[in-house]
């Protein structure tokens, strides 16, 4: 089974020379840890900056230079910063190659819930709808199951949605699964998983072909 | 001869900024924000605004501010709630809160200042945010159609601006504040810096002065940051 | 009777302190020759300028300098480059103040007609249509009568339209005239020009008052 | 590590183009074009081609050199028609014109670039720009819906440019470069000083290079000046 590093480590094989690649709050921020060597990915994000580099050092922290998660940055040699509306042009107009989310609900047919959930408070959606809606490589990392142990992956979400039919992969604790023709297919194992643990996972269709590999990571 | 735009101080920029009125406010997160022009808020009293922000600050500032005095009837935002106090005014149906893609709120700025008034975007088709609106097919996917928005006042936050109104933003503090700029029917920028007429290379102004009716050089900014985040040295 | 530096001496008239300007080519160009003392004004260009300045001296001349006429120009203080977007952004947001405009025709309700004939070659409507359908304030600047010695100032436009009922107010070389309630108002004659050499240069309908006055330049 | 999209000449860059598809070019008039991809197309012999661009050039320069291979088919503009040979074949029906309103013009590559399949603008409402289209009120006035452009390959000019393909232009030379930038499949930046990652200040960029495929640093520019307007010295 995999830990959220393990998640963002499996994910960062998805990873291709040239991506431009937007990460979301929470299990995706950890992807940018995991670069593959020898290839070169600028992460957007979309409060306006292109090529964020490592946090900064401590007593060199800019209030202006922050991440779409409020957090201090730094920025690499190339970088270049714009207002959000151009920002959003980019993730609209599909110059971003990969998004990686987090969600709450992805159901069989790509559906995504990762933003309110009724009676309790709401934060609001950010940008993630504009993401979810334009991107075309959308990858999913989430635990498979929630704290009570339900299936997070569904054949209809139950909570409001993020985004329809959009999600084409999902990268959990226990699997990394396409989503096609309205069906989860099992691509991998984690470490130490056995189909049937991810089939007991899993509420909505899947599609389990006769041999599953384990993740190489 | 340009046309100045420079006023005084505070008080006279924020001059005719009355209760109900729709204000649009620069900024992501606590970067970015017209800290003066909050203060100058809070010191007016005005309230039952409508406030088109993409965030509402936290509980002690920022936006936060004005919602500790109840001085807000609406927000229009992306993302909020950073705060108890307007998590308590939300579920307490004090405080009526939009919540806007926020793609679509930025965009939906330019199109109020660039004259455009709707346009089709595909975020938020098959959400609540589609709800109620049209939805056309471009391409074989889904769209729905957004309109613009505008305010009695848009306030921004630069780092550096001339006598013209032209303005510079440093870093991520850019964000929302230029296409703000271009919604208000009255703008209003504070500056970090105010410097005289031919100090900033026409070629590096991120919004032109035609865009600012009035700017001044704001003082005392805090500039908090929200989640510090770094790593040791050595 | 006005020559064209005569209308543009009167249409700078209507200049007012803080007004951002767009001058079309031809006599509107004129009109920064006769801005008034003690007022500040700026031009827009809408190749992406504002804050024009006089021609450059020889020698001075920049490629990449240059206004909407492709004239090469110079800046004044406070001058600011941007892009064709966003200078349309300001025009159809209605940022610019006054639109001075030459015309082949203009008729009684406010439609305009300048930029194409039938049969002729067609140059195409550049910015022009963009800025009849935003300016809430739009001057024509024209003789009254073409080569013909046929008003140009009708019922209804013959040559296709450049915008529909946008005109406030045109200036000529014998009249300056309102238009509201399809029709033409004459305000005031030019120097020499007597009501009745405006009535028959007018095909449209023309309202003409008791007492016209004379223009004051 | 930044994405570097430094390809080494001309023929590299324009690798790719064929017969029958659709370019953008920038520019306005002859300044802020394209001078070497320009050449490039001509020496390549591409014909059946669509050009979106603001102007067509004069007869011996800018896109004109096409117009003289015959290697236009179709031409859209705001303003055209600087030059005789493209007033022959245009009325000899060899060339197709559509003429768009600057503005929309404008707009439209921006939407494209930006996923905006679709906009309102007054622009051309009651003439023959807006015939066909859709027409709806927005605050009682009538505006017409436009469509997104997009071509196969965006060519862009800019003064700097680094290896990540981030722009800086020029005064008035910016122009329709960086909505044609947003606009392209494959956009191609040629500049006239192309300087290592780092040395272009992140705030100053006009065109952030995530837009811009291949880029190269041209030679020979001529910057032709359309209309010299000149005051005498004394």
């Amino acid at each position: 089974m995999l830990d959220k590093n393990g998640i963002a480590q499996r994910i960062a094989q998805e990873l291709q020379d040239g991506y431009y690649v937007n990460l979301g709050i929470g299990i995706p921020t950890l992807v940018a840890n995991y670069i593959p060597e020898n290839i070169n990915v600028e992460f957007q994000s979309e409060n306006g900056v292109l090529g964020m580099g490592p946090f900064p050092f401590e007593g060199d922290e800019n209030a202006d230079l922050i991440n779409a998660g409020k957090q201090t940055i730094t920025t690499m040699p190339g970088a270049v910063f714009f207002d959000s509306a151009t920002s959003f042009a980019m993730i609209r107009g599909q110059h971003v190659q990969l998004t990686v989310l987090g969600a709450m609900e992805v159901s069989q047919n790509g559906d995504i819930a990762n933003w309110k959930i009724p009676g309790k408070m709401v934060k609001g959606m950010g940008g993630a709808m504009d993401l979810v809606a334009s991107a075309e490589n959308i990858i999913v990392a989430m635990m498979h199951t929630n704290k009570a142990g339900e299936s997070k992956l569904l054949a209809d979400c139950t909570l409001p949605l993020t985004g329809v039919g959009c999600v084409k992969k999902v990268v959990t604790n226990l699997a990394t699964l396409d989503i096609k023709d309205g069906a989860f297919h099992l691509l991998e194992r984690a470490p130490g998983v056995s189909v049937e643990e991810i089939v007991q996972a899993t509420a909505g269709k899947l599609i389990v072909p006769p041999h599953v590999p384990e993740m190489q990571l | 001869m340009a046309i100045k735009k420079v006023v005084a101080n505070v008080e006279e920029a924020c001059r005719g900024i009355e209760s109900s009125m729709t204000l649009m406010l620069g900024g992501f997160g606590l970067c970015g924000i017209p800290e003066n022009c909050i203060s100058q808020l809070v010191k007016l009293g005005v309230n039952d605004l409508t406030c088109i922000s993409n965030n509402a600050g936290v509980d002690d500032f920022g936006l936060g501010l004005l919602l500790q005095g109840r001085q807000i009837r609406k927000m229009i935002s992306s993302y909020v709630g950073e705060n108890d106090e307007f998590e308590r005014q939300m579920l307490s149906g004090e405080l009526e809160v939009d919540l806007i893609p926020q793609g679509s709120l930025a965009e939906r700025c330019r199109a109020g200042g660039a004259g455009i008034p709707a346009f089709f975007t595909p975020a938020g088709y098959g959400t609540e945010v589609g709800e109620g609106k049209e939805v056309r097919m471009f391409d074989g996917k889904p769209h729905i159609l957004e309109s613009a928005l505008t305010a009695d006042f848009a306030i921004v936050k630069a780092w550096k601006g001339d006598e013209a109104g032209n303005l510079i933003y440093r870093a991520t503090a850019r964000n929302f504040n230029p296409m703000m700029a271009m919604a208000g029917k009255i703008t209003i920028a504070e500056v970090e810096e105010l410097v005289p007429l031919g100090e900033l290379d026409p070629n590096e102004i991120h919004t032109p002065g035609i865009f600012v009716q009035r700017i001044f050089q704001g003082n005392s900014y805090e500039k908090r940051i929200e989640q510090r985040t770094v790593r040791p040295r050595n």
